[in-house]
């Protein structure tokens, strides 16, 4: 009964955020903070159960099996810790009662999608989740309601109404909506007749994971939300789409081999790959630290589909794995986005520089995030690519897609070191001096998730084993994980605990060293003295290098930087808005129009009335 | 006191009458007399409904005439359900309009409760009625009535759509007798379980005749493509209520005669391929002309119009599920759409301004309206947990069933098109900068019981359809099975 | 008008006149930095020094026409990297800053911001008459006329321009100067800080330094 | 891992020593070679460690902040830490470090951390220049390490192991190199190695004449000195990660041992890292610099094409 | 299109006195009113698209300053030298930034060294100088040698090259004009 439990804390605590709101504007975020915790906790603490009704007909189970506890815990733990994030944060914000009420509402949409085991009260969750974060999403955009906020809701109705259609036909087909029915008679299997069903199925999946035509509302929509929300839309919400795509193609992963999975490797591998790269490129050029993360997110979750698209042990952990820390890393970052918004105003990189000395905490929690999602070795990120590439090379073979992959990664610390060097680094602006470190409301959160980064790095068997066991629950491939050795098929290992525990010692002697030797004549200096040409800067100057900072990269790349997926995209939308404004003629309204339209109806039907009838 | 299904419509019509003289006796007697009677209504279709589920359909007969010969009143399951809706509606109708009618003046006030009483009445009528010519009276009442009410503001533009509605209405009307004419010609009877039964022996040719001016007359009531051009005017010039009114008691009575017509008196096969054809373009040319609307009660107009189009889907595919489907859609057609209309008329007299543009930023005047207004744009878009998702999916789950999968992603096509444009009015109420003055009319407690009821309704249904399932499964059967409903009125005895 | 007809009667004064002149000119100090008491530290500071001197990263601060001789000092020709002498991009690295000719008082300005910013050891090489004495520049409005009332000069080498002969011999000085712990004015310069601050402050007229000496 | 802690920490210790000593005496036969190359006489062989002496003795430093103060700690941990994964000498011949606690994929990553530590350090002077040159090495990065992930990629395909010690073994039981078994990878790996030495035509990270040398122009004193050392090392580590790749790594355990086996080995060592690390130079020495855009797209064309092929050639290899 | 040409027209359009002061320059002098339609005309009508310098000079004995505009026409090396004669109290010159891009430089420059204002020339004021207290350094009443030793430390052992000048007429028996012995620097 735990699922009814969350689902019923988190619904009574939207409702209770929204009415409290009115009473008292303070107490609405503690509300619903509370409500965020008490949803981790009772799903902590009870049993999760499994839950049936019936209903129209049509029967719903829900059930806390290892997976769906794998990615409830993605969801209530990363929402919990947004909730707490956003007490400060929308702290002096209009309409905290409809924010809250929507937050949980959509956390209690993910969680359901999570524990849900029928496609049809998947699909429910699916959609509560949808609407309530595209009511998230135009919470903030006074000026993109028409544009932003609309193009992310007909991208998820096209992936909505997709499940949809398959949904309906499967149920026709098979007269169940069980997932574990429909696996076993087949019906995700791209052999089986209805091979439409799991391709549209797919689709939807691949529309909140933001694979690569249908990516565009992410970019739109991540930046505008509030920030708080961001974190769980892009760390939690949009592991929906892996979750599904994991579950659809268990069938096609158990059956170990044949054309079905070479299918899948290679395309939707190669959607995966071309997302990361594509969206790493495009986060490359981007002057904002919102939409830059919002790029960066697109990309990670390129990967994460590469690596489900693999099926293999490596691979599907990779997956596991990469959705968990996505959320921990992207989620603080999001954060990081969202104190540096509310305490400097903008997260434009061509107006701020040099917060590192206001905001330490924030800072680090940056860096180490960064540094996750970069991947560079001592931290959590870089099991995750570990385990992808030793996947791409050993397991399914994919050399090229391995390049493309790679490439997109180390086209990665381009955007990486820009967020950092945006936002943190760089000369200090003289209206800057009077920004304050966010309060611990916020910097908590961001610091726990900032942890998980840390903790992984060293110890990645921790996340291991719960994936492992969630990858057991569905009858895929496993395997044995230690604690820190990780080894691919070639039996090749790398234990990360020894590289984390090498490069954090030798980090400490060498800071020692280099702190100790000669303390006493080393000055610190501020960041305005510095060298060049003997100019000495005057206050207002700021001589940081913010404007088209990789513009020689973009040069580089050159002529693939002019074409835009968001502009197609548009165009059609443009093209479909004259066609309609075409159709629309069609009622002119003249009374004598119509009446002709009748006679014209009656004469066509008695003429084809035999071919009608 | 024995009630009867006659006591329905009578009793709305005897009301119309009398509200004349006990306007006389007592000042507001008009006001007041229509709640009253719709009251009646709905504790009379309460209790018929009840019978008709706990001991099987009522057969009425007017004058002690037996069917087929005299006019008689039949209580499937099929209608009670839609005359337990009606009758809700009319009330909630009602309800709602008792602050609007109080802006009108005494005498005007008069005329717009007779005429809306005798359009409940002839919804009523067609719904209930097993006599083909009967239902052709009852038709014209309803049609002169609505036109009435859609020119009741007397301006250039009422004018115009009345007289659009008219010239239509009254092409309707002449098809439609033309058919009656030629179904009585073949099989000598009016009786619609007589002439179904009767039925296989027509010639093709006639019967085929017949049928293409039924469902040309029928369809233009019940708004198909491209019959429904009187449609959008009159839904966005006719008073507010009515236009409720429109959604919830004409379109159900309406559509209500296409299902009768296409299940009794012909077989379901004939016109399946028909119904879906024309129902889906009617959802994609109306859902198209909605998105272009910059006027909210037109885009609402527009959109009725699509939902008609996606019930006449679901009763061209006429499995069992479709017409539950159906049954559901036009249920929830009827409480969400007349609750769309409710509140965007409050937007609307507030404003004064009946374009979309007007309505930026207003949830800050009118919080709960609009709270209630973007309930009823998720619920009729078809998001869970709304009922208006089950409805939805319950006629996709039919198409499935059959394996229609161009059906099924053209229906979920035209529904992203519907969705962006609901929710770009949800955007601009909640999201969009504020443009206009403070609001002066709040919301009258009748109103808000009205809509609050309406959106409680949207939400237990959606939450809990289970509640209603279990009729409008016996009310779906009981539709398809023509054999039942033919002895069920000849040999009633 | 009255004081240009004293000035007419021409007086050379001696050499001795002149050496006892300059030495009063700037302060002098003894390389206190680098002369230890401690006999162990001797060792240490022998080795340091023979670094110091074979590794002379150089500034270049090409203020006047002597600029071009630095190329060829060099370059392949005379190859001052055989000593050690290599160029430095930013006065952090820097170990020797060479100015090049006249300097005007809004070059000054930079120059005195360049080399507080080198590091410690750090050596001045003035270079061309116009460091020494204003040169042929002597009587413009715009150029100072001796660069170690401004900062702490280490060598000069004379000559308009010095060739590249002279200017390695000037190095040879200067490491001359290292080995023996008597070059690298650092020291000296911040313990005279407000004597050099206020001959600064006398020519450069929007003094807009930084109140705190920055290394 | 022999077990006994002292013995590990011995050879840490020594594995770090041998690569800064060569690595440094590398920087001093560059900047001789270069010399001799313009008719110079050049620097002494030792320059370097007088330059490095020099540094850490400057008695003042300045830092611009916590990052930039600990950016060299960056580069040296990343540089001794990617040491102590890659073996020196074949096997017993050296200490085993923690060779087979790592495998090449790990390298790869690790040896970005250097750059990317320094980089941050670099932005928080607030100097424009070190923003720039951090600019153009990051884009730099992603021109030439893809044709070195494309070389790696078909020899860990073609040995089916991601491990350079297994690697190692192939070479010295089969007496191949690598670099014959598949040229094309080695000619791509090749082309990497001239980018990630930053020399001409690649120098453009830290162009004295552009950029005041770039990252570097905040660094001065000690931490100069630690960033040279660093860089050394880091020479050292990407010399012998190449030699242990292609060119069959060092050392004969089978026909030395003892002393004179770890001497041989280093003198073998020493040999083809040198001769590996005269292709960079040299091709310094001719070659003017290019811009970001066109040293990037170079990567992007020939190498690549290279690492592609070698890719197919380890497919279809037998 | 000839030099003659250019003379005529000059002389016929604006009654000027134009020469020829070599094979391939003209010079023409004029009131400072006429400057601006002068350069304009031969800007637009002659081809002379390129200022090649704006120079002044102190004439202190006739209590100017003359102003020598010098433009150019590149299809025949054409060179034209326009002068003006302003007054050297409260000098002021017809701003003409807008005609070429560079006349700004020359503008600040003579603004500064000669103190010529340029009414509705908004440059910045500092230019080559910077915090300058004195009259402009280039006008010929201001005291350098004065300004010097008030500034400027010198090196002991260079007194004697403070009479140069003295040395020179000395030696080449030459009187020096009164006027200038007047603002002579000795």
């Amino acid at each position: 009964m735990g699922i009814i439990y969350v689902l019923g804390i988190l619904i009574i605590g939207a409702l209770a955020a929204f009415f409290v709101d009115d009473l008292n504007r303070k107490w609405t975020g503690p509300v619903a903070m509370l409500a965020g915790f008490g949803a981790a906790a009772a799903f902590a603490f009870l049993p999760g159960g499994i839950v049936r009704w019936r209903i129209l007909g049509f029967s719903m189970h829900w059930e806390t099996d290892a997976l769906a506890g794998f990615f409830a815990w993605i969801v209530l733990g990363l929402s919990a810790l947004a909730l707490m994030y956003s007490v400060k944060y929308m702290e002096g914000k209009a309409r905290q009662g409809y924010f809250y009420a929507s937050f949980l509402t959509s956390v209690a949409g993910m969680f359901g999608v999570a524990v849900s085991k029928d496609l049809l009260s998947f699909f429910i969750f699916w959609e509560i989740m949808t609407w309530t974060s595209f009511l998230l999403a135009i919470y903030n955009a006074y000026y993109g309601v028409e544009t932003k906020g609309i193009k992310y809701i007909i991208f998820s109705a096209i992936g909505a109404y997709a499940m949809l259609t398959a949904i309906v036909l499967a149920l026709g087909q098979y007269h169940s909506l069980e997932f574990s029915d429909l696996m076993a008679a087949g019906a995700f299997r791209f052999s089986s007749g209805n091979w439409y069903i799991p391709v549209l199925l797919l689709l939807g999946f691949a529309v909140k994971a933001a694979v690569l035509p249908l990516h565009v509302w992410a970019p739109a929509v991540y930046p505008k939300t509030p920030m708080s929300f961001t974190a769980v839309f892009s760390g939690a919400m949009s592991k929906m789409g892996i979750l599904g795509m994991l579950l659809i193609l268990t069938g096609i992963f158990r059956s170990a081999t044949g054309w079905e999975l070479t299918l899948v490797r290679w395309v939707l591998g190669w959607l995966g790959g071309l997302t990361a790269a594509w969206a790493t490129l495009q986060a490359i050029r981007q002057n904002d630290a919102k939409d830059l993360l919002a790029w960066s997110s697109v990309a990670q979750l390129g990967y994460i589909v590469t690596a489900v698209s693999t099926g293999t042990r490596l691979g599907l952990m990779a997956a596991l794995y990469l959705a968990l820390l996505h959320a921990a890393f992207k989620g603080s970052l999001f954060m990081v986005a969202g104190a540096v918004e509310k305490q400097a105003g903008t997260t434009d990189f061509r107006r701020i520089s040099g917060l590192i000395k206001r905001m330490p905490w924030t800072f680090l929690t940056a860096l180490i995030a960064i540094i996750s999602l970069a991947g560079i070795p001592p931290l959590g990120g870089f099991v995750g690519k570990w385990l992808l590439y030793e996947s791409l090379i050993s397991e399914t073979h994919a050399y090229f897609l391995v390049i493309l992959i790679f490439f997109a990664s180390t086209s990665a610390f381009l955007y990486s070191y820009r967020f950092l060097f945006g936002l943190f680094l760089g000369q200090e602006e003289e209206e800057a001096k009077q920004i304050t470190e966010v309060s611990w409301w916020m910097l908590i959160p961001m610091l726990a998730l900032s942890a998980v980064s840390v903790v992984t790095g060293m110890y990645p068997g921790l996340i291991f084993r719960p994936a492992a066991r969630a990858l057991e629950s569905i009858g895929l491939p496993a395997g044995q994980w230690d604690m820190s050795i990780l080894s691919n098929v070639w039996g090749n290992q790398t234990d990360v605990f020894t590289v984390g525990s090498t490069v954090g010692i030798l980090f400490v002697l060498w800071a020692l060293f280099i702190t100790f030797k000669g303390k006493k004549n080393t000055r610190w200096l501020t960041t305005k003295e510095i060298s060049t040409s003997g100019e000495i800067p005057a206050p207002e100057d700021n001589c940081t290098f913010q404007r088209g900072f990789f513009q020689p990269f973009e040069r580089a790349v050159g002529r693939l930087y002019r074409s835009s997926m968001d502009q197609l995209w548009e165009d059609i939308g443009a093209a479909l808005e004259a066609f309609f404004g075409f159709i629309r003629k069609i009622y002119t309204g003249n009374a004598q129009t119509y009446a002709m339209y009748v006679i014209i109806f009656v004469v066509l039907l008695i003429l084809f009335r035999n071919y009608i009838f | 006191m024995v009630v009867s299904p006659v006591h329905l419509i009578a009793a709305p019509l005897a009301a119309a009458f009398l509200i004349p003289l006990l306007n006389k006796l007592y000042r507001d007697a008009a006001r007041v007399v229509p709640g009253v009677v719709f009251l009646y209504n709905l504790s009379v279709s309460w209790i018929l409904v009840n019978r008709v589920f706990r001991s099987g359909p009522i057969v009425e007969v007017i004058a002690g005439w037996k069917p087929p010969f005299g006019i008689n009143l039949v209580m499937t399951p099929f209608s009670a359900v839609l005359v337990m809706l009606v009758s809700f509606m009319a009330f909630v109708i009602w309800l709602y309009g008792f602050r609007f009618k109080r802006s009108l003046k005494g005498g005007v006030v008069m005329y717009y409760e007779i005429l809306q009483m005798m359009m409940a009445a002839g919804s009523l009528g067609i719904i209930l009625t097993g006599d083909l010519f009967n239902m052709f009276v009852f038709v014209e009442i309803t049609g002169i009535t609505a036109i009435a009410l859609t020119a009741f503001y007397r301006d250039r533009d009422g004018a115009e759509a009345g007289f659009k509605y008219m010239l239509l209405g009254s092409m309707a009307s002449v098809f439609l007798l033309l058919g009656i004419l030629l179904i009585y010609t073949q099989t000598g009877s009016l009786n619609m379980a007589q002439i179904a039964e009767r039925m296989p022996a027509v010639a093709t040719g006639v019967k085929v005749t017949a049928l293409i001016f039924l469902l040309i007359s029928l369809g233009t009531e019940a708004e198909m493509f491209p019959l429904n051009g009187w449609a959008p005017d009159a839904y966005s010039q006719a008073p507010s209520p009515t236009s409720a009114a429109f959604a919830a008691v004409l379109g159900v009575a309406a559509i209500y005669a296409l299902a009768r017509v296409g299940f009794t008196l012909y077989d379901h096969g004939t016109v399946s391929g028909f119904l879906i054809a024309m129902g889906f373009l009617t959802m994609l040319f109306a859902e198209m002309a909605a998105i272009t609307q910059t006027n909210l009660k037109r885009m609402l107009a527009y959109s009725s119009m699509g939902q008609m189009g996606l019930a006449m889907i679901a009763f061209g595919i006429g499995s069992e599920a479709a017409l539950f489907g159906a049954l559901f859609l036009i249920i929830n057609h009827a409480i969400i759409k007349s609750l769309l209309f409710m509140t965007g008329s409050y937007f609307i007299y507030n404003l004064n301004d009946k374009r979309l543009r007007a309505l930026n930023g207003i949830h800050k005047r009118l919080p709960y309206v609009s709270f209630l207004f973007a309930l009823g744009a998720l619920a009729i878009v078809g998001f869970p947990p709304f009922s208006g998702f089950w409805s939805k999916f319950y006629i996709l789950t039919a198409a499935g069933a059959k394996q229609m999968m161009p059906l099924i992603i053209g229906i979920l096509a035209v529904t992203v098109i519907e969705m962006t444009y609901y929710l770009r009015v949800i955007g601009r109420i909640y999201f969009a900068k504020e443009e206009s003055e403070p609001a002066s009319h709040k919301p009258s407690i009748q109103a808000l019981v009205a809509m609050t009821s309406l959106a409680v309704l949207i939400i237990v249904l959606g939450l809990y359809p289970d509640l209603i399932a279990g009729f409008l499964h016996r009310a779906s059967m009981f539709l398809l099975d023509k054999q039942t409903y033919i002895q069920t009125v000849l040999h009633l005895s | 008008m009255s004081e240009t007809k004293d000035i007419r009667i021409i007086t050379r004064p001696t050499k001795e006149q002149i050496r006892q002149a300059q030495i009063d000119f700037a302060p002098r100090c003894t390389a206190a930095g680098r002369v230890n008491d401690k006999e162990t530290q001797k060792m240490v500071q022998y080795i340091l020094n023979f670094a110091r001197k074979h590794s002379l990263f150089l500034l270049a601060y090409g203020t006047g026409c002597g600029a071009i001789e630095i190329p060829a000092t060099l370059t392949s020709r005379y190859d001052a990297e055989r000593l050690g002498i290599r160029g430095a991009a930013t006065p952090r690295q820097a170990d020797v800053l060479m100015i090049t000719g006249y300097l005007s008082t809004k070059t000054l300005k930079r120059v005195i911001r360049v080399y507080e910013q080198m590091q410690d050891p750090k050596y001045v090489v003035a270079f061309g008459s116009c460091t020494i004495n204003g040169g042929m520049y002597f009587d413009s409005y715009n150029t100072i006329k001796a660069l170690d009332r401004y900062i702490p000069v280490d060598v000069y080498i004379a000559g308009c321009m010095p060739r590249p002969e002279a200017v390695l011999k000037g190095f040879a000085k200067l490491q001359e100067l290292i080995q023996n712990g008597n070059a690298g004015n650092g020291e000296c310069y911040r313990k005279n800080l407000d004597w050099y601050r206020a001959n600064q402050q006398k020519v450069i007229k929007n003094w807009d330094f930084p109140d705190e000496y920055n290394w | 891992m022999t077990g006994n802690w002292l013995i590990e920490l011995t050879g840490i210790v020594l594995t770090a020593l041998l690569a800064f000593t060569v690595g440094m005496f590398y920087g001093g036969l560059r900047r001789k070679v270069i010399a001799r190359a313009q008719n110079r006489v050049g620097p002494p062989v030792y320059q370097n460690f007088l330059d490095l002496l020099k540094l850490q003795g400057k008695t003042t430093n300045v830092t611009h902040g916590l990052m930039t103060h600990l950016a060299p700690v960056w580069v040296l941990v990343a540089a001794i830490t990617a040491l102590l994964f890659i073996p020196v000498l074949h096997g017993g011949l050296w200490f085993p470090n923690f060779t087979f606690k790592g495998d090449l994929i790990f390298l790869l990553y690790l040896m970005v951390m250097g750059s990317l530590g320094m980089a941050l350090g670099v932005g928080e002077t607030g100097n424009p220049n070190g923003a720039i040159g951090v600019s153009r090495g990051l884009s730099l990065i992603t021109g030439y390490e893809i044709p070195f992930v494309l070389s790696l990629v078909a020899i860990m395909i073609q040995f089916h192991t991601t491990s350079l010690t297994d690697l190692m073994h192939y070479q010295q039981a089969t007496g191949h190199w690598i670099a014959r078994e598949n040229p094309f990878a080695f000619l791509a790996a090749l082309f990497s190695v001239l980018g990630m030495f930053h020399y001409s035509p690649f120098d453009i990270i830290g162009a004295p004449a552009e950029l005041a040398s770039g990252p570097m122009s905040e660094f001065g004193g000690k931490y100069l000195g630690s960033l040279m050392t660093g860089g050394s090392i880091f020479a050292f580590v990407k010399l012998v990660l190449i030699t242990d790749l292609f060119l069959g790594g060092a050392g004969h355990p089978d026909a030395y041992t003892g002393a004179a086996g770890v001497l041989l080995g280093l003198v073998e060592l020493v040999i083809k890292t040198f001769l590996l690390y005269m292709i960079p130079v040299s091709i310094g020495i001719v070659m003017p610099r290019f811009r970001t855009e066109q040293a990037v797209r170079f990567f992007w064309r020939w190498p690549l094409l290279f690492g592609a092929l070698g890719i197919i050639w380890a497919v279809f290899w037998k | 299109m000839t030099t003659q040409d250019i003379i005529r027209a000059l002389n016929e359009t604006f009654e000027l006195k134009a020469e020829v002061l070599h094979g391939n320059q003209i010079r023409v002098s004029m009131h400072k009113k006429q400057v601006a339609p002068v350069l304009l005309y031969l800007k637009n009508q002659w081809g002379f698209i390129h200022l090649d310098h704006v120079s002044c000079v102190d004439w202190i004995e006739e209590n100017v300053f003359e102003l020598v505009y010098i433009v150019y026409r590149p299809q025949d090396q054409l060179t034209v030298l326009v002068k003006t004669k302003i007054h050297r109290e409260h000098p002021e010159m017809e701003n003409m930034e807008g005609f070429w891009p560079h006349m700004r430089t020359y503008q600040r420059e003579i603004r500064e060294m000669f103190g010529i204002e340029f009414p509705g020339f908004e440059a910045p004021r500092e230019f080559i100088l910077e915090g300058w207290e004195e009259i402009p350094p280039m006008r010929r009443d201001f005291d350098t040698r004065g300004y010097v030793k008030r500034t400027y430390t010198t090196r002991p052992g260079r007194e004697d090259a403070w009479s140069v000048r003295e040395y020179i007429t000395r030696r080449t028996g030459e009187k020096l004009p009164d006027f200038a012995r007047k603002y002579s620097r000795d």
